[in-house]
């Protein structure tokens, strides 16, 4: 080893590093707009098609003239599953590209990742996943459901005769904050609804889980035991192996329901639906809703998947975190009108109370304080072509609550956003 | 007008079904569920069709109105359905039906299975009656009724029968001294026999991730195993084999949609090629100039699996694409009440045993076999003796990418098929070849059905993840006491 | 099987050998020929009784017995395959033998003992291919093998002292090194590595030397040069050294003992030896 | 920026040209820190997103140096430096959510409704503590797992297989909530060290200061072992190691420091990572992170001080790079790389500055 190569590295490595310096490229006009979603890595099977989408509204709002007369430059960024790229990256959008919002994140940790990012510089993401509450940030706006808004009326229905009226439930989670905090508050329910603790089975499975033959045996054993449904927060990857494991073993859906959080139309395109028939899902938003504004939606959304030549254009379908990106981009760019300016401060107070019609067939409105949107709830039922039936609904869109009456302590928890939560 | 009456009435059977469907289709749920109530009670022959219609979800054929059923209707359909097959012809509908009654029946429908129960000929049907009656009987007034009921529970090993008893020897619901007894006689025997079905279970479950893991490890147990590459994108290599099953499914729906039952028998050869192909390619262009440096294969072969896994992303789309399992393996073999043997998961133990007889024979029944141990055990020396090791080489790396593209379609079957397949079998299949051996195609056989077996008897103790982590703890250990693996070379072998 | 001889880099140098092995040896200055720890009173340094080893079956060595004097020069030969490495390789503790006892000095247990602890009680060895550090110097690799504190602690703080250096001048000489002290190792031809694992186990200074064919691969002149070289070691260090060239063993030693088929056949001088029938039916008379 | 004008001419000038290039190179990542204190606006100014980049690359380095140590020197490619790395950042993101939570209970704890800490988490709440653990967590496992695995001699790619089911393992306890370490959200949120505000521009540059410090330190050790008797222990050892036994070096002491050591080193660079990214989790012990730090070194050239520490900088500046100008692509040109540099610079980069240098 010898002095002469160690400073070669150095000066090499330093001007690489440096590189960061001279990224930003200035052009004229025009309001930029991150998208931080992971395009690489575990999480892509997800985010990728929010991206899609997120690049559809922009293209569609550029059509109709743009924000304010100037239109909307997306920088899109690839946190590629890396949790500590995404606050890297979080920090790169909003010091080098300057972008006047985000739109990104879909696991918890991404979020809670770029979160004091957001906070110390002042910045503006939308979220637009369903997530465990328990957070309320001036500076995120929510666009999916908190707890009550998805999981406590999936229960409730569950448990009334036209659901089946199930007696024991088999919480069954993949093993993260979500599905924890989740349960956790399913459980106090269910206690408040007569339910006792030996008819509660908790169960989680590590990521990536792929062999759910104890599990699923399990179920079964439990299911003898008197009327049963399985509430399950399994993540994404982990679905394909437990719906095949269920069908082959012969549970249907008839005999213990499974109604899932996390599982929508993109996530049964990698699924053979025809044993799954009759399992439940909880959403916001599902495909098959008949209204004109979803038809559009999902025409346009169609559409720009054959223009842009998507994977799988064919097949491309809309769910629920799409169409909270959807609303969540219009939303801001609403906001940005009556503000006049895309200033944090003015856009956050622009923000609230507006109202957009959305896909689910409701008009949507932000909350006033608490940064979420008031939604409605919908089950539905998995059909053999991939869609899902809504079997019910809420007969209004609900208020969120992020912070969950059924988690002690949270009664003292403000009804506005505030920093560091 | 006469002609017209009479054609009426005889129509009328057909005008009363569809009726009645026109009443079930507009009907409200809880006039549903009455309706559906009643059937059940009292079911008519006629009846049939047009509960075969509203079980597809329509009332008619042809009538493109699609009834909207929750799984309360369908949970009661299927009992009500069922309570209509009694009245079948045919024995094994009429076994089915009762089957089907033994989880749903209805205090109801007692008086309607009594009156069936009398008159029932075939042996089979009529003890799955008894089942179905006994079940219903553990309520009935008189003890002597109660006393059968309990005794003839005591003979299944039905998991529900289990928690009926138990049930009934909750303190204060059954009175009868004798009944209490002859229902914990019986409760002792079920249990019995749910412990034997459950055990059976779950060394099935052993067996069967031994075998995926088998499978998964197979291919790496010759590019690694006799080649010395550590090949990261052996992974990949089942990848491609698994969107291979897809691609084939996708053109023979389009193209022969007649033989789609058969895709997964087609999808091997073509698996096998792909992977196999991609592997020899790999073989040529990098790997070859890389052998007897094994870290350094490891850094170029994990490049190609980034590279791999990214160009799939793009072909394909990142989220998962549908294989479906056809007919012949979907659903699963009932072997005991609480023990279903599915079909896919039977099909890939024999499948992953017939691959390993399939690699055996090939290395040592085989000019090829012959080579290629040659070349792996000394190089020099096999290519003085004529032997085109370039050749060699590119063919056992081809074999081994082929045998993962094999297990590709398999994996295909039971899990997800998208562009991080292989990743996560990457770190399984190391661990098998290392602790069988490396080079040792008996040492991979038995470390991959014993860790499976020990996952799986691990997993209700513990949970998946502890009992995970305590494997690799075991593992480790292991190869402190073997570092060879468990099937190890002994001898004067100077290092 | 003799490993291929390959062509020396520096000719000339192997073209002049030194003859006087006894200006070698006190160039060397093996004085001491005992450490602290050996006992070696009864005049035997290696004792090996009904050794045998055994792999899968096949037993490498049988029931061998041997014994090596306290400054004996001891040559072993032996068809392929008889157990001459195996042997050494019981002596250093690489195998352990399955049955069977191995002492060295009076009381050290070698079965009991790990291969380094062997390597610090006084046993040394030089493998069939010449093997040394190739990346290192030549000077770097006689530093390493030379007689000192060789714990982690000691080899981080370790500094060569002027007599160290001195010594590791004085070896470099002796296998005619000096112009390559600095030159890796790994560049050195086959003749001068196996000189450089002899001049590696002169710096190591044991009580006992297993040379395990020394002389593969050198020209005749070195041949000679080592046959003074070894010579002038024993007496004050016992050697037992396996060796295929009769020439050389003939050259050297004055007790010879035959292995065959893991025990020993015949022992005695190389003339008794080669005139003992069974050794020429096995060996030498093919 | 004329850093790569530098290169190219310290390729030409003499030794004297390169050690200046080092010094300037060393004032340039002083001077940042100080830089970065400028007011916003300043033409001088260094944002915080550079310094956080700069930094968290120059942790890698580090790691990349320990790296390099194990399997440059002694031999043993390690695919489990990952998990030390990881151990010494939780260490260090105990006594930061210790901080952020004051006297309550950290917020991931308040939601599986533990009243209690765990009794690992006794002490953290005192920084000195947390600085032991950062050295004792990574340094004992690394001695208990080293005991073993070299007292039954596993080495070769049995060593790396096992180190990579060793981070695996790890991955797995921590992603589970019930060890205690926040699952998979690890720790994020923290609000100060030591007192000082967290996000400031001063503590940023102080942590910076200390990363590069520790580099240099690093660098410094591993020069004083590289030239020590010991070093030359462990180059013996690579290449042959019986060899090294039958002259009465037991190669296990020798294995076992500088694996130890390596492990303290990951874990110091972890500990300084944290509070610079702001988060720690369990994905940080995923085997693909241990392989990305050997392809580091194996970039950069193995076997010498300033390749890996060239490689880390090489891969995570293009990472950073590609992942915003090819989102969709950067796999392809990551992946392209490490083919490239296995079959065409067997010695890394440094091989190839060096034989460029000597032409």
């Amino acid at each position: 080893m010898n002095r002469r190569s160690l400073i070669k590295a150095f000066t090499l490595s330093a001007s690489i590093a440096a590189m960061g310096l001279s990224w930003s490229i200035q052009a004229a006009e025009t309001i930029k707009v991150g998208i931080l979603h992971s395009l690489s890595g575990t999480m892509a099977i997800s985010e990728t098609s929010l991206k899609d989408m997120a690049l559809m509204t922009i293209e569609q709002i550029n059509a109709k003239g743009g924000v304010n007369g100037k239109l909307l430059e997306p920088v899109v960024v690839d946190p590629a599953s890396n949790w500590p790229l995404f606050a890297e990256k979080g920090r790169q959008l909003l010091t080098q590209d300057k972008v006047a919002v985000v739109f990104g994140c879909w696991t918890s940790v991404s979020r809670k990742s770029v979160l004091p990012v957001f906070e110390e510089l002042n910045g503006l993401l939308f979220y637009p996943v369903q997530y465990e509450g328990e957070e309320m940030s001036p500076n995120v706006f929510y666009t999916g459901a908190a707890p009550n808004q998805q999981a406590i009326p999936a229960v409730e229905y569950l448990m009334s005769e036209e659901g089946g009226g199930a007696k024991r439930y088999f919480l069954l989670g993949t093993d993260y904050v979500y599905p924890r905090t989740t349960n956790k508050i399913l459980r106090a329910f269910l206690h408040s609804k007569g339910v006792a603790d030996k008819d509660i089975e908790e169960v989680y499975t590590p990521f990536g889980h792929a062999d759910y033959q104890t599990i699923v045996a399990n179920i079964k054993k439990f299911a003898a035991g008197g009327k049963t449904a399985v509430i399950s927060t399994v993540n994404g990857d982990s679905n394909v192996p437990f719906y095949k494991e269920l069908a082959n073993q012969g549970l249907k859906a008839t005999d213990v329901p499974v109604v899932a959080f996390s599982v929508g139309e993109e996530e049964l395109r990698g699924i053979d639906t025809k044993p799954l028939v009759g399992h439940l899902a909880a959403w916001n938003y599902f495909e098959s809703v008949q209204n004109p504004v979803n038809t559009q939606f999902v025409n346009d959304w169609k559409a720009y998947a054959k223009a842009k030549n998507l994977p799988g254009a064919d097949k491309a379908v809309t769910n629920d975190p799409m169409e909270a990106t959807y609303v969540g981009i219009h939303m801001w760019a609403q906001a940005v009108e009556k503000a006049g300016t895309t200033d944090v401060d003015k856009v956050r107070e622009a923000l609230a109370g507006q109202s957009f019609k959305a896909p689910s067939g409701y008009t949507l409105t932000m909350d006033k304080t608490n940064h979420h949107l008031h939604k409605p709830v919908m089950i539905g039922e998995i059909q053999d072509d991939g869609q899902f039936n809504v079997v019910w609904e809420t007969e209004q869109p609900l208020r969120a609550q992020p912070w969950s009456p059924f988690i002690p302590g949270n009664d003292k928890r403000p009804d506005y956003a505030v920093k560091g939560n | 007008m006469l002609r017209l009456l009479l054609t009426l009435l005889l129509l009328l059977p057909l005008a009363t079904q569809a009726s009645e469907g026109e009443y079930f289709i507009t009907a409200k749920p809880a006039e549903q569920v009455s309706l559906l109530e009643g059937w059940a009670a009292q079911p008519d022959a006629a009846r049939l069709p047009l509960l075969d219609n509203l079980h597809q979800g329509r009332i008619a054929e042809g009538d493109t109105r699609k009834l909207r059923l929750n799984n309360r209707l369908r949970g009661l359909l299927e009992n009500t359905l069922a309570s209509h097959q009694l009245l079948s012809d045919v024995a094994k509908v009429r076994l089915a039906a009762a089957q089907q009654l033994q989880k749903s029946a209805q205090p109801a429908q007692v008086a309607f299975l009594d009156r069936r129960y009398a008159i029932e000929a075939d042996a089979a049907v009529r003890a799955a009656l008894g089942l179905v009656l006994a079940n219903l009987q553990l309520a009935a007034p008189e003890p002597s009724v109660r006393l059968a009921a309990v005794r003839l529970l005591g003979e299944t090993g039905d998991p529900m029968a289990r928690t009926r008893l138990e049930a009934l020897l909750e303190p204060g619901v059954e009175t009868d001294t004798n009944v209490r007894t002859a229902a914990e006689t019986s409760l002792a025997q079920v249990k019995r026999k749910l412990l034997f079905g459950e055990l059976l279970g779950q060394a099935f479950s052993g067996l069967s991730l031994g075998s995926i893991l088998l499978l998964a490890a197979l291919g790496l147990a010759i590019t690694f195993g006799l080649l010395g590459v550590i090949n990261m994108a052996h992974g990949e290599m089942l990848m491609l084999g698994a969107y291979a099953t897809y691609v084939v499914q996708v053109l023979i729906a389009r193209y022969a949609p007649g033989a789609i039952e058969f895709y997964p028998l087609i999808a091997l050869p073509v698996a096998f090629a792909v992977s196999a192909g991609v592997g020899m390619l790999l073989e040529r262009t990098v790997i070859r100039h890389l052998y007897g440096r094994p870290l350094e294969t490891l850094l170029a072969t994990w490049g190609i699996s980034l590279i791999l896994i990214q160009a799939i992303r793009l072909l394909f789309g990142a989220q998962n694409v549908e294989v479906a399992n056809p007919a012949w393996l979907s659903g699963g073999l009932q072997v005991l009440p609480n023990l279903v043997l599915p079909y896919s998961r039977l099909v890939i133990i024999g499948f992953a045993l017939f691959v390993v007889l399939l690699t055996w024979l090939l290395l040592n029944r085989t000019r090829l076999g012959l080579n290629v141990r040659a070349v792996t055990q000394n190089r020099n020396m096999a290519a003085c003796c004529g032997v085109p090791t370039g050749r060699v080489d590119m063919l056992a790396f081809g074999l081994g990418s082929g045998i993962a593209g094999l297990g590709g379609v398999a994996l295909s079957q039971i899990g997800n098929v998208g562009p991080d397949l292989g990743q996560s079998y990457i770190i399984d299949s190391f661990l098998v070849v290392v602790l069988g051996g490396v080079g040792q195609l008996a040492g991979s056989l038995w470390a991959a059905f014993g860790l499976g077996i020990a996952n799986k008897l691990l997993e209700p103790q513990i949970g998946a993840v502890l009992g995970k982590i305590l494997i690799l703890a075991l593992i480790i250990l292991f190869i402190q006491k073997r570092p060879q693996g468990l099937f190890a070379l002994k001898g004067r072998v100077i290092d | 099987m003799r490993a291929i001889p390959l062509p020396p880099a520096h000719p000339e140098f192997m073209l002049e050998p030194v003859l006087d092995a006894g200006s070698g040896r006190d160039a060397i200055g093996l004085g001491q020929a005992r450490s602290q720890g050996l006992d070696a009173r009864h005049g035997t340094v290696l004792t090996l009784e009904d050794i045998s080893v055994s792999f899968d079956g096949f037993k490498a060595l049988n029931a061998l017995n041997l014994y090596i004097g306290v400054g004996e020069l001891r040559c072993i030969i032996g068809p392929n395959g008889a157990g001459k490495t195996t042997l050494m390789d019981v002596i250093t503790g690489k195998t352990r033998p399955t049955t069977g006892k191995a002492w060295f000095g009076d009381t050290l247990d070698l079965t009991r003992m790990s291969e380094v602890q062997i390597a610090q009680a006084g046993i040394g060895r030089k493998f069939q291919k010449p093997t040394v550090f190739e990346a290192l110097s030549v000077f770097e690799n006689l530093e390493l093998a030379q007689k000192a504190d060789k714990s982690v602690l000691a080899s981080l703080i370790a500094r060569l002292s002027g007599e160290q250096r001195d010594r590791i001048d004085e070896v470099l000489q002796t296998i005619r090194l000096s112009a390559s002290a600095q030159r890796p190792a790994g560049l050195l031809s086959h003749g001068q590595k196996q000189f450089l694992e002899i001049g590696m186990l002169l710096m190591q200074d044991p009580q006992l030397l297993l040379l395990d064919e020394p002389v593969a691969g050198m020209t005749d002149a070195e041949t000679e040069f080592t046959a003074e070289l070894f010579k002038g070691l024993a007496g004050k260090h016992s050697l037992m050294v396996v060796e295929h060239d009769m020439g050389f063993v003939g050259s050297i030693a004055d007790h010879v003992t035959v292995l065959h088929q893991g025990s020993v056949l015949a022992e005695g001088s190389l003339e008794q030896v080669q005139a003992d029938d069974r050794v020429i039916e096995v060996y030498l008379g093919r | 920026m004329n850093q790569p004008l530098l290169v190219t001419a310290s390729q030409k000038a003499g030794p004297r040209w390169t050690l200046a290039t080092g010094a300037v190179v060393l004032l340039v990542l002083l001077a940042l820190p100080l830089l970065s204190l400028l007011p916003e606006g300043h033409s001088l100014h260094v944002s915080a997103y550079t310094l956080t980049l700069v930094g968290k690359i120059l942790c890698y380095a580090i790691v990349a140096l320990a790296l390099d140590l194990v399997w440059g020197y002694a031999g043993l490619l390690s695919l489990g430096h990952g998990l030390f790395f990881a151990l010494g950042g939780y260490a260090m993101g105990m006594y930061l959510m210790r901080e952020a939570a004051g006297d309550g209970l950290p917020a991931f704890m308040t939601f599986l409704s533990w009243t209690e800490l765990p009794w690992y988490w006794a002490g953290t709440q005192h920084f000195a503590w947390a600085l032991c653990l950062v050295v004792l967590a990574p340094g004992l496992l690394a001695l208990v797992f080293g005991f073993f695995a070299f007292r039954s001699r596993i080495k070769g790619v049995y060593f790396s297989i096992m180190t990579q089911a060793l981070t695996f393992a790890g991955m797995l306890l921590f992603f589970r909530n019930e060890t205690g370490f926040g699952g998979n959200n690890g720790f994020t949120n923290f609000r100060s060290i030591l007192g000082y505000e967290i996000t400031a521009q001063s503590t940023r540059a102080v942590l910076f200061l200390l990363t590069v410090s520790l580099l240099v330190a690093s660098l410094y050790l591993g020069w004083r072992l590289a030239r020590s008797k010991f070093g030359r222990v462990l180059t013996a050892l690579r290449d042959a190691e019986n060899r090294l036994m039958f002259c009465g070096y037991d190669p296990r002491g020798f294995k076992l420091f500088v694996w130890v050591l390596s492990a303290v080193l990951c874990g110091l660079a972890g500990a300084l990572y944290v509070p610079q990214v702001g988060i720690i989790n369990p994905s940080e012990m995923s085997p693909t992170n241990s392989i990305e730090a050997a392809v580091w070194v194996a970039l950069g050239g193995r076997g010498t001080l300033i390749g890996p520490l060239l490689g880390a900088g090489l891969v995570n500046g293009m990472k950073s790079w590609f992942t915003v100008a090819f989102p969709e692509y950067w796999l392809f040109c990551l992946g392209a790389l490490f083919i490239l540099v296995t079959l065409y610079l067997p010695k890394g980069v440094v091989g190839l500055l060096k034989k460029r240098g000597e032409q």
